[in-house]
């Protein structure tokens, strides 16, 4: 055991002295070319979103593929093991009002992180887990059962799946056809919401997506383990 | 057009996950998405072009076709497909054959990218999918067997990641040309990184325990698929400029693997465990090689290996056991034919596609390596010679069509090879490392034991990763 | 810019070796939780606010996950019963009898912890099960006396054959205990049935732990065991 | 200068992460090493974008400033990985669950003596 451990640092240090000495620094990094070319061709101020969902979509293609097959691996994997009793949780009266007052807010910043997301900093992903572990706080804090039961309310499976379907047809057609927008650029002004074309619209599909998966793969995680 | 190879894949198989309630409509989607990828493929032959997606040059994703591409696109085809077949009739879900699908275009879109990031992205998908194949049948030794593979895997790629980042922050762009001037550091990186999931003797040892322990229609797809594609990207990045001086090492390495794997394999008693070991040791050849003859060798390992592991777990479902002791007897001649094609191929008996493929590797190599390759193959006849001498019942058993068909895809596939490729100036040898390695088989096989299986313990394996990493940076000093 | 860059990444660097030298869980994921937090406000002053937004969000969410994974909570069983003569009773303060063998079980095997409930009549059992009061009903039922309920699990355990009394039908426990109170019954075997467990809807690990244990008691012969000490 | 800085940091973060997995026995704490890795070589795509200014590549109006932005293409890029990242860590625990249900424990040096007992 001891043997093991020496052992273990050891070689971890000498990978990483290693390291040190031979990593070169020298870059030739020029931002100021891709960063003209990408708002020439996008019109949007945010060029990481560009990036993100333009001149590369198709690894946001993968990557959507890959968050809705870890929560459904997470749903399916789980549905077999034991479940955890959640009637009886203790409710702190502060903690519901506090609890409450952050869903709000949370509620308000999803939409301002999400439909902003080509104008300033943000995202489908950044907004969906936002509202998704606000409302895991509130369950967790308050009543898991009420924040269970919205689930089901807003039809969140449906929506989802919707969400999904849009999205990837949406980032097939811009693979194909690469000057899809809807035409809503050149109307626009530079910088106004709508500027955006699909990619405000791709966005809200997205944080919805990862709202509903986050939410779904969190509630599972509290229905096999109990709330706090 | 290429393209849609994955494209179709990944969007039949979105629809499938949201469909995984309804298992006919996944099936059938599975397959539309097969035939289409077949279709592609099919216009594409013979044609070499590199292309970015969306005119949007150093900031897009550059994508491509050549002839390195076609073994494995096609075994990526054949494999799934049989598979797809095997598994009808049992009791799968819709999310097991919505994950087929998307398998499908993702191992598709690893074998015709040229960008590095995409490399990591569809390598990713493909591995995610691998975890929750393995698990598939819930039971702990599987669980825990892929939570080896994650742990270890979500490391490398890690190195991976530092690797590219490397590259870009040298050359600003993340498409493979780039790769022509680099230092060795990222290409250390970048092999290292990968390999995890290479089956490398020292370097992936999760390997057998996830083989071994996965269910009757994922261990094909593991040992066929999943360990061809870092086999495909070794062979790739030779072709650039920072990865020539790499070739001496996939030499030593690959054929070190192949005489170790199939040490443990030859001591091995459970079916399984041979076949999971004699994927080390066939990975060996493919890496020591690297070259045009080790990707046409990946295909026809595929396949093979696809076969034998697929037979292998029908006779386990039916007989409720893996060790080969117990099989004495009890196996009827329909499973026994493709066992035998299988282990012929897998010993390179002349007209099957083993004959063929191997001896292209053989004749690519030369020096001391070539030797400790030929005493492998000859480890590889005696620890056949346990599957093949295995008794044969005179019970009758109705196999479904499907299976008829699935056997059927895999077997023709290794005689056609084994034929159009057919070359006499081998035959000799190997008749005579089969009529060696068979009365070997009989002298050894008293003192054959499982050998101990230390190395696969979690930290030894990680251990062991790091070791060899270790060794290949200090070939980076100069 | 360079200092306040530095500074971050100190704390960066104390947080990492901090998660991987806490003594418990709960420490490292707090750790872990502070760690990310220094991470994307380096990624903030290095100019990427969107990374900078998106590794914290997704830090919190993990957090959040392991959090909950990392408290160890125990999966507890409810078990209502009717106090009944050999099946169920209990006596110097512990529960005993044939039904309290069997079930006791998960307690010994899956680690379960078992809090009991007396009730007085079936029906009241039946009602707290159907409110989700309680997991596990039993206490000598038989599969006849329940019927057209669709919110719960019938699991038969041991076979028995009904007498017929009068006009009524009596399983052979309630038989013994009116054979203690009356002098003479006429009693006439009439058909089999089974005595039976009843099972919460919402219990579908304790179904399958209750119905494998069941086969293995049969095989091994410890069922016969137990119901010879009792009856 | 401060991007090296932070590169140096982020691969001192990786080999503290590397560390921490091969030292517990822990599997959670293993789980949370792995996610140090992670963080760290995000920090590492972050410090490479801003090796040619550290300006967050936003531009408000329209005649682009020619002030030093940072390179917007390795932080979509580490975009996409954080997400893969949370989606393997999720699925790490889920199997984590899986096995404490099975095994009751966490260490992996009982989970396996316990498997090595196990048969078929």
């Amino acid at each position: 055991m001891n043997l093991k451990r020496i052992l273990a640092i050891s070689i971890v240090c000498y990978i990483f002295v290693l390291f040190f000495f031979q990593v070169d620094f020298t870059a030739a990094l020029e931002a100021q070319s891709k960063i003209n070319t990408l708002v020439e061709k996008v019109k949007i101020p945010n060029t990481v979103t560009a990036v993100y969902l333009r001149s590369r979509v198709y690894d946001t293609l993968f990557e959507v593929i890959v968050f809705s097959v870890g929560v459904l691996g997470v749903t399916i994997m789980l549905k077999a093991e034991p479940r955890s009793e959640l009637s009886e949780q203790t409710i702190f009266g502060t903690a519901q009002v506090y609890s409450s007052g952050i869903m709000a807010i949370s509620v308000t910043i999803f939409l301002y992180v999400v439909l902003n997301g080509h104008i300033s900093p943000g995202g489908g992903f950044a907004g969906g887990v936002i509202l998704a572990s606000s409302v895991v706080l509130y369950g967790v804090s308050s009543s898991f059962i009420k924040a269970l039961s919205h689930y089901e309310k807003l039809r969140m499976k449906i929506l989802e799946n919707i969400a999904l379907v849009i999205i990837l047809s949406l980032m097939t057609m811009g693979l194909s056809f690469p000057n899809f927008t809807f035409g809503l650029n050149e109307a626009q002004s530079y910088g106004s919401i709508l500027s955006g074309g699909v990619i405000p619209l791709i966005n809200l599909l997205i944080g919805l997506k990862v709202y509903a998966g986050a939410w779904k793969m969190a509630s599972e995680f509290v229905v096999r383990r109990g709330t706090l | 057009m290429i393209l849609y190879l994955s494209i179709i894949p990944l969007l039949l198989g979105g629809v499938s996950l949201i469909l995984n309630q309804r298992t006919k409509i996944t099936i059938v989607l599975t397959f539309t998405s097969l035939l289409t990828s077949i279709v592609i493929l099919l216009f594409n032959i013979g044609k070499n072009f590199e292309m970015v997606i969306g005119n949007w040059g150093t900031l897009g994703i550059s994508i491509g076709y050549d002839e390195f591409a076609l073994p494995f696109l096609l075994a990526v085809i054949v494999v799934l497909s049989a598979i797809t077949l095997n598994s009808l009739q049992k009791s799968y879900d819709g999310f097991f054959y919505a994950l087929i699908t998307l398998l499908l275009g993702s191992l598709n879109a690893v074998f015709i990218t040229r960008d590095l990031f995409n490399v990591y992205v569809s390598f990713e998908l493909a591995s995610i999918i691998g975890f929750i194949l393995i698990a598939y049948g819930r039971k702990g030794k599987q669980i825990w067997a892929t939570v080896k593979y994650m742990l270890i895997s979500a490391l490398g790629f890690n190195f991976y990641l530092i690797g590219i980042g490397l590259v870009y922050m040298k050359s600003g762009t993340f498409s493979f040309s780039a790769l022509d001037y680099m230092d060795k550091l990222p290409a250390v990186l970048i092999f290292t990184g990968l390999s995890v999931k290479s089956g490398l003797f020292l370097l992936s040892m999760w390997l057998p325990d996830a083989h071994a322990n996965a269910i009757t229609e994922v261990s094909p797809i593991l040992s066929g698929l999943m360990v061809k594609i870092e086999d495909y990207l070794v062979i790739r990045f030779l072709q650039y400029g920072s990865f020539q001086w790499l070739r001496n090492f996939y030499l030593v390495i690959g054929t070190f693997s192949a005489v170790a794997g199939v040490l443990f394999a030859m001591n091995a008693k459970k079916a399984k465990d041979v076949l999971a070991y004699h994927t080390f040791s066939q990975i060996g050849f493919i890496i020591a090689a690297s070259n045009m003859a080790a990707a046409w060798h990946a295909f026809s390992h595929a396949v093979f290996k696809g076969l034998l592991f697929m037979t292998a777990g029908n006779i386990k479902e039916r007989l409720g056991t893996q060790k080969i002791q117990e099989w004495k007897g009890k196996i009827n001649i329909k499973e026994y034919i493709p066992l035998l094609v299988g282990s012929a191929a897998i010993m390179g008996t002349p007209l099957t596609s083993g004959f063929v493929t191997k001896n292209g590797i053989m004749d690519s190599i030369s020096g001391p390596a070539k030797y400790f390759l030929v005493v492998a193959s000859i480890g590889t006849v005696i620890s056949f010679s346990k599957l093949i001498f295995v008794g044969v019942s005179k019970e009758k058993m109705k196999l479904r069509w499907n299976m008829w068909l699935a056997y059927g895809i895999m077997v023709a596939a290794v005689f056609i090879h084994g034929i159009i490729g057919f070359d006499t100036h081998h035959t000799l040898d190997a008749l005579i490392m089969i009529a060696t390695g068979i009365p070997l088989f009989f002298m050894l096989k008293k003192f054959l034991n499982p050998l101990p299986r230390i190395f696969e313990r979690l930290d030894n394996a990680l251990i062991l990763y790091l070791l060899l990493f270790g060794i290949m940076l200090t070939f980076v000093l100069e | 810019m360079l200092f306040t860059v530095t500074a971050f990444s100190v704390f960066y660097l104390i947080t990492a070796l901090s998660v991987i030298t806490a003594k418990t869980n709960f420490k490292a994921v707090i750790w872990y939780g502070i760690l990310g937090f220094f991470a994307s406000v380096i990624m903030l002053l290095l100019g990427a606010p969107d990374v900078a937004l998106t590794q914290f969000t997704v830090g919190v969410t993990l957090v959040i996950l392991v959090y909950i994974m990392a408290i160890k909570k125990q999966r507890r069983v409810r078990i209502g019963y009717v106090p009944t003569p050999h099946m169920i009773y209990r006596s110097n303060n512990t529960l005993q009898g044939l039904e309290w063998e069997i079930i006791s079980r998960i307690q010994v095997l899956e680690g379960y912890h078992v809090e009991s409930r007396e009730f007085e009549g079936t029906s009241q059992a039946v009602e707290a099960l159907k409110s989700g009061n309680i997991d596990i009903v039993c206490g000598g039922l038989i599969d006849d006396n329940v019927q057209n309920l669709d919110f719960f699990e019938k699991i038969p355990y041991l076979e028995t054959v009904l007498f017929k009394i009068d006009d009524r039908e009596v399983d052979y426990i309630h038989l013994k205990m009116l054979g203690k109170t009356m002098e003479k019954i006429e009693a006439v075997p009439s058909r089999k049935s089974y005595y039976i467990f009843l099972l919460s809807n919402r219990a579908d690990d304790l179904k399958n732990f209750i119905i494998s244990d069941l086969i293995e008691l049969k095989k091994t012969g410890e069922l016969k065991n137990i119901v010879e000490r009792y009856l | 200068m401060i991007s090296d800085m932070v590169i140096y940091t982020s691969l001192i973060g990786a080999f503290l992460g590397t560390l921490g997995m091969l030292l517990t026995s822990n599997l959670i704490k293993k789980i949370l090493a792995l996610g140090i890795v992670e963080t760290s070589v995000t920090l590492f795509f972050t410090a490479i974008s801003s090796k040619g200014g550290t300006r967050a590549p936003i531009i408000p109006s329209l005649p682009i400033e020619n002030v030093h932005f940072a390179d917007p293409i390795p932080q979509a890029v580490i975009i996409t990985s954080i997400v893969i990242g949370f989606a393997i860590l999720s699925l790490l625990l889920t199997f984590t669950i899986m096995l404490h249900n099975r095994y009751h424990t966490v260490d992996i040096d009982l989970i396996e003596g316990m498997l090595e007992g196990e048969e078929e």
